[in-house]
């Protein structure tokens, strides 16, 4: 055998493959979508929630935070901020209380000057991202 | 005898056989140890699997293994007439066994067990779906080389594709060897 | 391959597929009494072990290579096969 | 140069260039702020300036691939591209738009560009990376789109070589995925899944087809090696990526509220997402050594040797530590991700781009084959310091990592975050000094494209 390996071959499986894993990924992708309605929490899923998740984007709250681990990692976890700050007041009264001008010397989150509205808005989104069924993550309180 | 330095068929092949194979032993063990931690729930809901199915697509992989063992033996012979009748009958074992495991699966998801029914379903239907696939794809892999065979496309000079098609089935037959006895009566 | 007499091959290996229809049915006829325990649980990993080196060895053809290419299969039934021996033992309090 | 239509590349290396130094003096601003956490606050936040350190990361590799493109396929397809004029008109569309949107983080507040840009009409900002106003968005379609067809057409129309043609679907792919940032959902899980259909699929999967077949053009053009040879390993390469690294997104998918099967399908999958970044350190380092012709262009070689060794390293190695789900409970968004996230990417993107303009450049600025002796040196040198720093940044941020996850996840008393990163400021202040010297790596890079200029071109002798 004087050729270990051939081109076409190695194309064949490269094509062969792709599609194989593709379909595979397709395959479990449906099955997550239609097994997320027993984890996703989507029954709370509140026109606040979704107002505060428009503010939460709206304001990049991921270039510094984490939500369920993904983000910038420069300020604390939220997917359980709602539990850390001790409910809905605890989270309205911190992000209400930053300080505009930041805090000497430290890291200081950004004072957003949101309405009442906004701030319950916030509060419910986190509350629902609280409570979405995240295999136990994060393993403690402090995110 | 002169020994040979690579196995049969084209390398690339058994490069892929090899990643194929890595990934069932990673999810062997992991079968294994995580029931480790559920004897009770894997013992339990093993009995609600058909052990005489099980029976059946194993006697179907092995025989059809046997006849692509038969159709490689054949063209090394210039024989295409016969190496594709062999292949043929092994694509039809093949279907068996799709035809079977299909009604085990039509029957478990009748009864409403998903991926998410429990860590023994999970594992159940991962292994077994993904070496599922893998059954349709080598179906698909020795049609394409029967179908070339017919068309005289190889010779005993030159079967390199034949050899290529038939070790990638017997892999196929060799993960079900392994996976019949542990998912379906090791306890 | 071209080496190899049909007769070295095609023999052994029919008698490896009859000596597999025979382990397949011990194994489904233990399967069927539901019993279970580590020494029957590990006598058919043991006849899967064997199977699956004679599909190697011989439908693959293993048997007539030699070099690295002729350990791949039977270091891939060793791995799997410790591992799982190993979590049986260990789940019967070994 | 063969064909003139490949000068194209020239304004589109040169802006990755510009972008790149860019991208570098944030993350500096980045690293700063991490350990004086009021530098530049209020005026520019952390948030904003992290989003121009990663965006201006993705536009300048995109100008990158866009002109490795269009410089590589005019040679592969041995025809002119097909419409150079469109090309150089893409360019400063994208150039233009791609500094608005920058302009506007830094100088209108986000929720503002939000507003002016009209996102309440098809909500897409605010997640990371994707970041960019919905009208970015859509220009970055259209220029994706233009690009395709002027590289599409000509690959078509022309010869048609392995490396062109798993170019054409690694870019395509890129198009493709790049739509599921469009879907943005109320639900958060939904919007996370899909999400990681652009960024995984992105860079561990149709990205390493162009990583791949860049890194074969330029090892055919400056080994010397038979065209077949290389192109069965680039067929082997990408077909074990996407054989691992599709499955692989399910490594994503462990802890945001994604069914938990996804915890053992992505950890044994990602599990061997390294196999094809070995493969191609293997092969290249093979290639090099089989090289029929000493080419006069070391640096390039160097930088595609540096490539395959830094991708399986940052992406490879510093993937696993992570990836397996056990592990990954408790280093998933902590420094360590951090840490995988600035080796991968320098080692598989940057590097790649690089090799690429190191190779092309001299022909684009009228040498034959290579730069002078003193200008490959200097590029060496930065060589050298950018690779050294950036394991430098990798090692730190690792260890801080480590430690975050000790002190903040593990134990009997886990400690609130903010009092772990002032814990682990050391290896921050670290990082920042690595970071610098990264800085002067770059600096000379630049200034390898001044120096050297009236000397001849370096020979092959020695």
């Amino acid at each position: 055998m004087s050729q270990a390996f051939t081109k076409a071959m190695a194309r064949n499986i490269f094509y062969g493959g792709t599609v194989f894993f593709l379909l595979l990924f397709l395959a479990l992708s449906f099955d997550t979508v239609s097994a997320l309605p027993k984890r996703d929490n989507r029954a709370n899923l509140t026109e606040a929630v979704a107002q505060g998740k428009k503010l939460w984007e709206n304001n990049n709250c991921i270039g510094c935070h984490t939500l369920l681990g993904e983000g910038a990692y420069f300020a604390p976890e939220l997917g359980n901020a709602f539990k850390r700050l001790g409910g809905k007041d605890g989270v309205m009264a911190f992000i209400k209380s930053r300080p505009a001008g930041g805090i000497p010397g430290r890291r200081s989150m950004p004072q957003f000057n949101f309405t009442d509205a906004q701030l319950n808005a916030l509060a419910e989104f986190l509350k629902y991202s609280s409570e979405i069924n995240s295999a136990n993550w994060p393993p403690n309180v402090q995110g | 005898m002169q020994k040979n330095k690579y196995p049969p068929g084209d390398l690339a092949i058994w490069i892929f056989i090899l990643a194929e194979l890595l990934v069932f032993a990673a999810f062997f063990g992991a079968y294994a140890f995580t029931r480790l931690k559920n004897v009770e729930l894997f013992n339990y809901y093993q009995m609600t699997l058909d052990r005489n199915a099980a029976l059946l697509n194993t006697l179907a992989l092995i025989t059809s293994s046997y006849f692509v063992v038969r159709a490689v033996a054949d063209i090394r012979e210039d024989d295409s007439k016969g190496c594709k009748r062999w292949l043929w009958a092994a694509i039809a074992m093949g279907a068996f066994f799709i035809v079977i495991k299909g009604g085990e699966y039509a029957h478990h998801f009748s009864a409403g067990v998903t991926l998410s029914s429990n860590t023994f379903y999970m594992f159940y239907l991962s292994l077994t779906f993904f070496h599922f696939m893998h059954v349709i794809l080598g179906m698909v892999i020795l049609a394409a080389v029967a179908l070339k065979v017919g068309r005289g496309g190889y010779s005993a000079d030159e079967h390199t594709g034949v050899e290529t098609g038939a070790s990638y089935w017997h892999m196929v037959d060799l993960v079900w060897l392994i996976l019949f006895p542990l998912i379906y009566v090791m306890r | 391959m071209q080496d190899i007499p049909r007769k070295r091959w095609i023999r052994p290996c029919t008698l490896v597929y009859l000596i597999m229809v025979a382990l397949t049915l011990v194994t489904w006829g233990i399967g069927m009494t539901a019993q279970g325990g580590l020494e029957l649980s590990l006598l058919v990993l043991l006849f899967a072990l064997i199977k699956g080196q004679m599909v190697g060895d011989w439908f693959m053809g293993l048997h007539f290579v030699q070099g690295i290419w002729r350990w791949p299969i039977i270091i891939w039934l060793f791995v799997p096969g410790a591992l799982i021996t190993i979590a049986f033992i260990l789940s019967y309090g070994g | 140069m063969q064909y003139s239509s490949q000068a194209v590349a020239k304004p589109y290396f040169i802006a990755a260039i510009g972008l790149f130094v860019g991208q570098i003096l944030f993350g500096l601003i980045l690293g700063l702020q991490y350990v004086l956490g009021d530098f530049l606050f209020p005026e520019i936040p952390f948030n904003v300036a992290r989003m121009v350190h990663t965006n201006l990361l993705i536009v300048w590799l995109l100008f990158g691939f866009m002109g490795a493109a269009y410089y590589l396929v005019p040679e592969e397809s041995e025809r002119e591209l097909e419409s150079p004029g469109l090309a150089i008109a893409m360019f400063w569309i994208f150039l233009v738009a791609g500094a608005l949107t920058i302009l506007g983080y830094l100088l209108v507040p986000y929720a503002g560009l939000a507003q002016l840009t009209g996102n309440d009409l098809l909500p897409t900002m605010g997640r990371e990376f994707l970041e960019q106003p919905t009208i970015t968005k859509l220009g970055i379609v259209v220029v994706a789109l233009s690009f395709l067809y002027n590289i599409g057409m000509t690959v078509l129309k022309g010869r048609k070589t392995v490396v062109s043609l798993v170019l054409l679907i690694g870019l395509t792919g890129l198009a493709v995925f790049f739509l599921f940032s469009f879907y943005n959902p109320d639900n958060l899980v939904l919007d996370k899944f899909f999400w990681w259909w652009v960024v995984h699929l992105w860079v561990e999967g149709v990205w390493e087809l162009i990583l791949g077949s860049i890194l074969a053009f330029v090892l055919i053009k400056t080994t010397g090696v038979d065209r077949e040879v290389i192109e069965k390993w680039l067929y082997i390469i990408i077909a074990m990526t996407l054989i691992t690294g599709i499955i692989g997104t399910g490594h994503h998918y462990y802890w945001i509220g994604t069914p938990e099967y996804w915890q053992w399908w992505g950890s044994v999958f990602s599990a061997m997402e390294p196999i094809p970044f070995f493969m191609m350190t293997v092969f290249a380092f093979n290639m090099v050594n089989k090289r029929r012709r000493e080419h006069p262009n070391k640096a390039a070689v160097l930088w595609a040797l540096g490539t395959a060794t830094m991708a399986f390293l940052g992406a490879g190695v510093w993937g696993f530590l992570h990836t397996l789900a056990p592990v990954n409970y408790y280093t998933h968004g902590s420094q360590i991700t951090a840490a995988h996230g600035h080796m991968a990417f320098y080692g598989a993107y940057v590097m790649i781009v690089l090799t690429m303009i190191s190779y092309a450049m001299p022909m684009l600025r009228g040498r034959t084959a290579a730069n002078s002796n003193k200008s490959q040196v200097l590029e060496m040198w930065s060589f050298w310091l950018m690779t050294i720093a950036i394991v430098f940044i990798t090692l730190f941020l690792t260890a801080a990592g480590i430690l975050q996850v000790f002190l903040q996840r593990m134990g009997e008393n886990p400690l609130p975050f903010m009092v772990v990163q002032e814990k682990v400021a050391l290896f921050y202040w670290l990082r920042e000094i690595a970071g610098l010297v990264f800085l002067i790596g770059l600096l000379t890079y630049v200034a390898s494209f001044f120096v050297g200029n009236d000397e001849p071109e370096a020979k092959t002798a020695g």
